[in-house]
């Protein structure tokens, strides 16, 4: 394992006190937690917005705190969704009255923690609404989750709900554009190499030098397929295809596109992706209103990379167009 | 058996050694067919465990196993705090009032831990989750009148040979379904290590 | 090698194709050249702003192009400066009367490809000034230098000379203030891996699973010493020293910093460098008044980072913090 | 030596495909020290230079020359590119209005290309890149009057040793200052090939 770290197991911590301290006008830390919060939260006013998750998905999800997105990332241990008690701290931090919402991606373990935070929250008279993320057309079920998993349409989830909270929405108004977004997401993901979880040691999948692993998830856990690496123009045609097999998008059509890095996959290469992926999109009619290119969900130093679908209708486009402060995400 | 305030935490300290010592195992039964991580969380919660319950008097066995499930719950995350958590949760809440627990309470108290957790998780026996250990082990609390610690772990015993037979259906990738046979679940082997420990400490009775 | 490439000679087109298809509305390319311009240059009134050089370097040079930032950025081959004709395209290109200015890293083949090119514009009327990066305190000489090497400090000089062109300012006016970065901004880089150049097909440089190399610079050419891998505070030490003993910065003064991953290295990492950055500077009294933190100048996925570290003052700050579109810089 | 139009056009194709052959060779030589592109840039110069020769019709040796000097400015890029440009064009202004290239006139245009080169790089010898090639072939080439391929490419091959116990020291990484020595510089490999096409072209002269 070659990782620029001190304790493995102070990794977590040491990555959020590094967080705030480079954004220490912005955000500070909930005492005794993993929680980072807007410094001017709870904002009177507005619905709270809290996401989080197991760490290692770097900038997900503190680099999307910010006016216009999230109010408060609760992180967990490297791909360990954050406990209860954590989430609760968040939800209360960010409540100002109009209601708090819950972003949680869809993993057993994210489902189970934020839940039991949500009752929390409500046996406090918080109320609390959420919208589980589950973009990954790979598995019907994986190794993590009943139904599909949450991953990179996610970042669009925290925009869009972001924006909607931010010019004022109602908590079900809030609930409401996040469940559009959901049900018009898609993303899959395909790796070259796995990640390394500090305190492991040891990568969590092993691939030979020709092989890639198609329909991977963000916690290294295996996908559908292994099977000898193709071209880039191949592997965006099976990801894109399969992306849009499973939802209804039409000539002439608008969509937002991200073409999410999984960690070492150096961004000349989502490039080359995007080419490939613009183009099959271009032949079917469908017009690509954005294009977000980059590191946006990760998975540790996993080599590798994801596409995102995003139907868009004229509700969405001036939400995922808002103004956002978010490290990870300005507009 | 006869679990008192003493042995509950004595149970939970062997408990806590043997998830220290077994850390790297079972991290590495979470790779292939999971996320890498399952010993690490073990080895954090229980650690946390024996540090809260040093720190504590207790006179109930209910209160000693109710901090246990409070601390797995605030420690662990992951799909496994709270599963452990509601079990011992269950667990403390059927105990409640005893001073010590028999045999008997103890597999009423299995029965709605089993309960807890798959209710939880929404799974049930055969998906090759921890409920395939939890559950037999259940069982077989529930059968023999003169149940001993050795019937416990040749249970167990049993209990993981199956385990490693199981197809994961629902809970698994796709591409795991078939892959998956001849592994173990990390979580069904955490929790045989837990009751691992309380064999030990109930043979102490003896 | 594992990389997500078509055919690896094509590796550089088929980027900078993607790119320019991500931002159809902003970019497009100059025919028969690797050169990226903003859609709406030449601006009238305004000095057109230069930059690029070899390839690997993602989201340099193309993803600093954006209103506030650079107007084109031409790219060479990975690792290779563009050659002097495809140079002289994009100066042509951003040329609106008021002059051009050039931003150059201190490699020789930069160097000497982008004063060709100035010279040639020269040649052709268009008044051309430039200035050469050098921020990289690890090595006096280097392989590829004399004098210092221009490493992510180069970030810096396009945001700062971009905004002030973008303001108005002069050929003479942006020169002076590029210049003015360039004095006041120091960089040092380290690695645990090596990327690999496609068409090579194999790593510039091995390392053993313990070791390190410090002072490495961004084309995989060698750093000035290979050691066992320290902790994340240790390296933070060691570069943030080497940064300080080499400019005058004292009690009171401010910074800006940017903590640069060089493609490989989780975000994570990164932000565990900056608490003790942070640390370091705060014990010596130093003002951080903006903190960058991600992968802003790469070499292909080459795990390490840089840290860079740039002496503002009146001046520089409201440049810093003007507004930029540039999709990898955004303001 | 008498380099007419054919023969400088022979003498890049015989330099196109050693330069392809030794592509990796050149590469792998560039990457301790260097970057690791020079095989890459070199080979990839050389075909376009010989795409372009092949499309053109040639009544002077200067022509063929200020192509191929034109061709690699344009297609190289890097450090090589233009100081092998740089070295093309002087050495094409030099034998300007001459139908065929002599020894004495080719040895003076040798000397102006390694002026260029070091102007252009600002470099001088002894410090480890393609001038130490240059340099020592331009030299051998001014002192006998009888001078034949064979001396050139003793020259060259002599050349080839010293550059390699050369240390790095202006232009090189302080790191490898020592440890440079041992190592070749690409750029005077590849110089030496240039040299080593010329020699077999020139050989058939006789
Ligand atoms: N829905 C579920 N029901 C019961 N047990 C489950 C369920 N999901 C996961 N588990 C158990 O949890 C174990 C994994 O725990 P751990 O690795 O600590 O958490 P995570 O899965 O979040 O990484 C699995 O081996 C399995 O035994
Ligand atoms: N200043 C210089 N003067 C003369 N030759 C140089 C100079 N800098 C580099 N070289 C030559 O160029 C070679 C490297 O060329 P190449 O790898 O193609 O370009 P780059 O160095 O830009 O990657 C070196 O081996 C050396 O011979
Ligand atoms: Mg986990
Ligand atoms: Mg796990
Ligand atoms: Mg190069
Ligand atoms: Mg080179």
């Amino acid at each position: 394992m070659k990782k620029i770290i001190n304790d493995p197991n102070q990794a977590v911590q040491d990555m959020v006190n590094g967080f705030v301290a480079a954004y220490p006008d912005k955000v500070t830390l909930i005492p005794e937690t993993l929680a980072v919060v807007r410094k001017d939260a709870p904002i009177t006013g507005k619905v709270g917005l809290v996401s989080g998750g197991g760490s290692g998905h770097e900038p997900a999800h503190a680099g999307y705190i910010g006016k216009g997105m999230l109010d408060v990332a609760v992180a967990g241990e490297v791909f360990t969704s954050p406990t209860p008690d954590q989430v609760l701290e968040g939800i209360k931090a960010v409540d100002a009255g109009e209601g708090v919402f819950l972003v949680i991606k869809n993993y057993t373990g994210d489902v189970l923690n934020f839940e039991m935070a949500a009752e929390l929250a409500e046996a406090e008279g918080i109320q609390v609404e959420k919208v589980i993320v589950n973009d990954d057309v790979a598995v019907e079920d994986s190794s993590f989750t009943t139904g599909r998993r949450g991953i990179a349409g996610t970042v669009f989830v925290h925009k869009i709900a972001g924006a909607k909270a931010e010019a004022g929405g109602s908590l079900s108004e809030v609930k409401q554009v996040a469940d559009k977004v959901v049900a018009n997401v898609r993303s899959m993901g395909m790796a070259l190499t796995s990640g390394t979880v500090p305190a492991a040691g040891k990568p969590g999948f092993q691939l030979e030098d020709n092989e890639m692993e198609i329909g991977i998830g963000i916690h290294g856990e295996p996908g559908i397929e292994r099977k000898p690496i193709a071209s880039a123009d191949t592997i965006a045609q099976e990801l894109t295809d399969r992306i849009l097999d499973d939802i209804d998008i039409s000539n002439g059509n608008e969509v937002a596109v991200l073409i999410n890095g999984l960690g070492a996959t150096p961004e000349m290469e989502l490039y080359i992706v995007n080419q490939k992926v613009q183009a099959i999109l271009r032949d079917r009619g469908i017009e690509v209103y954005r294009t977000y290119i980059g590191e946006y969900m990760t998975s540790l130093e996993m080599a590798g990379c994801s596409i995102t679908v995003l139907h868009l209708d004229d509700e969405l486009k001036p939400l995922l167009d808002a103004p956002s402060e978010a490290p990870a995400f300005r507009r | 058996m006869e679990l008192d305030v003493l042995k509950t935490v004595e149970w939970m300290e062997q408990t806590n050694e043997k998830m220290q010592a077994k850390k790297d195992e079972l991290t590495t039964l979470d790779q292939p067919i999971g996320d890498g991580d399952h010993g690490i969380n073990m080895a954090r919660g229980f650690q946390e465990v024996v540090n809260k319950l040093n720190d504590t008097e207790y006179n109930e066995v209910s209160a000693v196993l109710k901090d246990v499930a409070m601390t797995l719950m605030s420690k662990v995350g992951g799909a496994s705090g709270p599963l452990y958590g509601t079990a011992f949760l269950k667990i403390s809440t059927a105990v409640k009032g005893a001073g010590t627990v028999e045999r008997d309470l103890f597999a009423k108290a299995l029965t709605e831990a089993v309960n807890g957790i798959k209710q939880r998780g929404k799974a049930t026996e055969g998906e090759k989750t921890m409920i395939d250990m939890w559950s037999p082990i259940s069982e077989a609390f529930q059968q023999a009148s003169d149940f001993r610690p050795e019937d416990m772990m040749e249970a167990a015993q049993a209990a993981l040979e199956s385990v490693k037979e199981l197809e994961a259906t629902k809970g698994r990738a796709a591409y795991f379904k078939e892959k998956s046979v001849g592994h173990l679940d990390p979580g069904a082997v955490s929790t045989f290590y837990l009751f691992e420990a309380l064999a030990d400490v109930w043979k102490g009775d003896n």
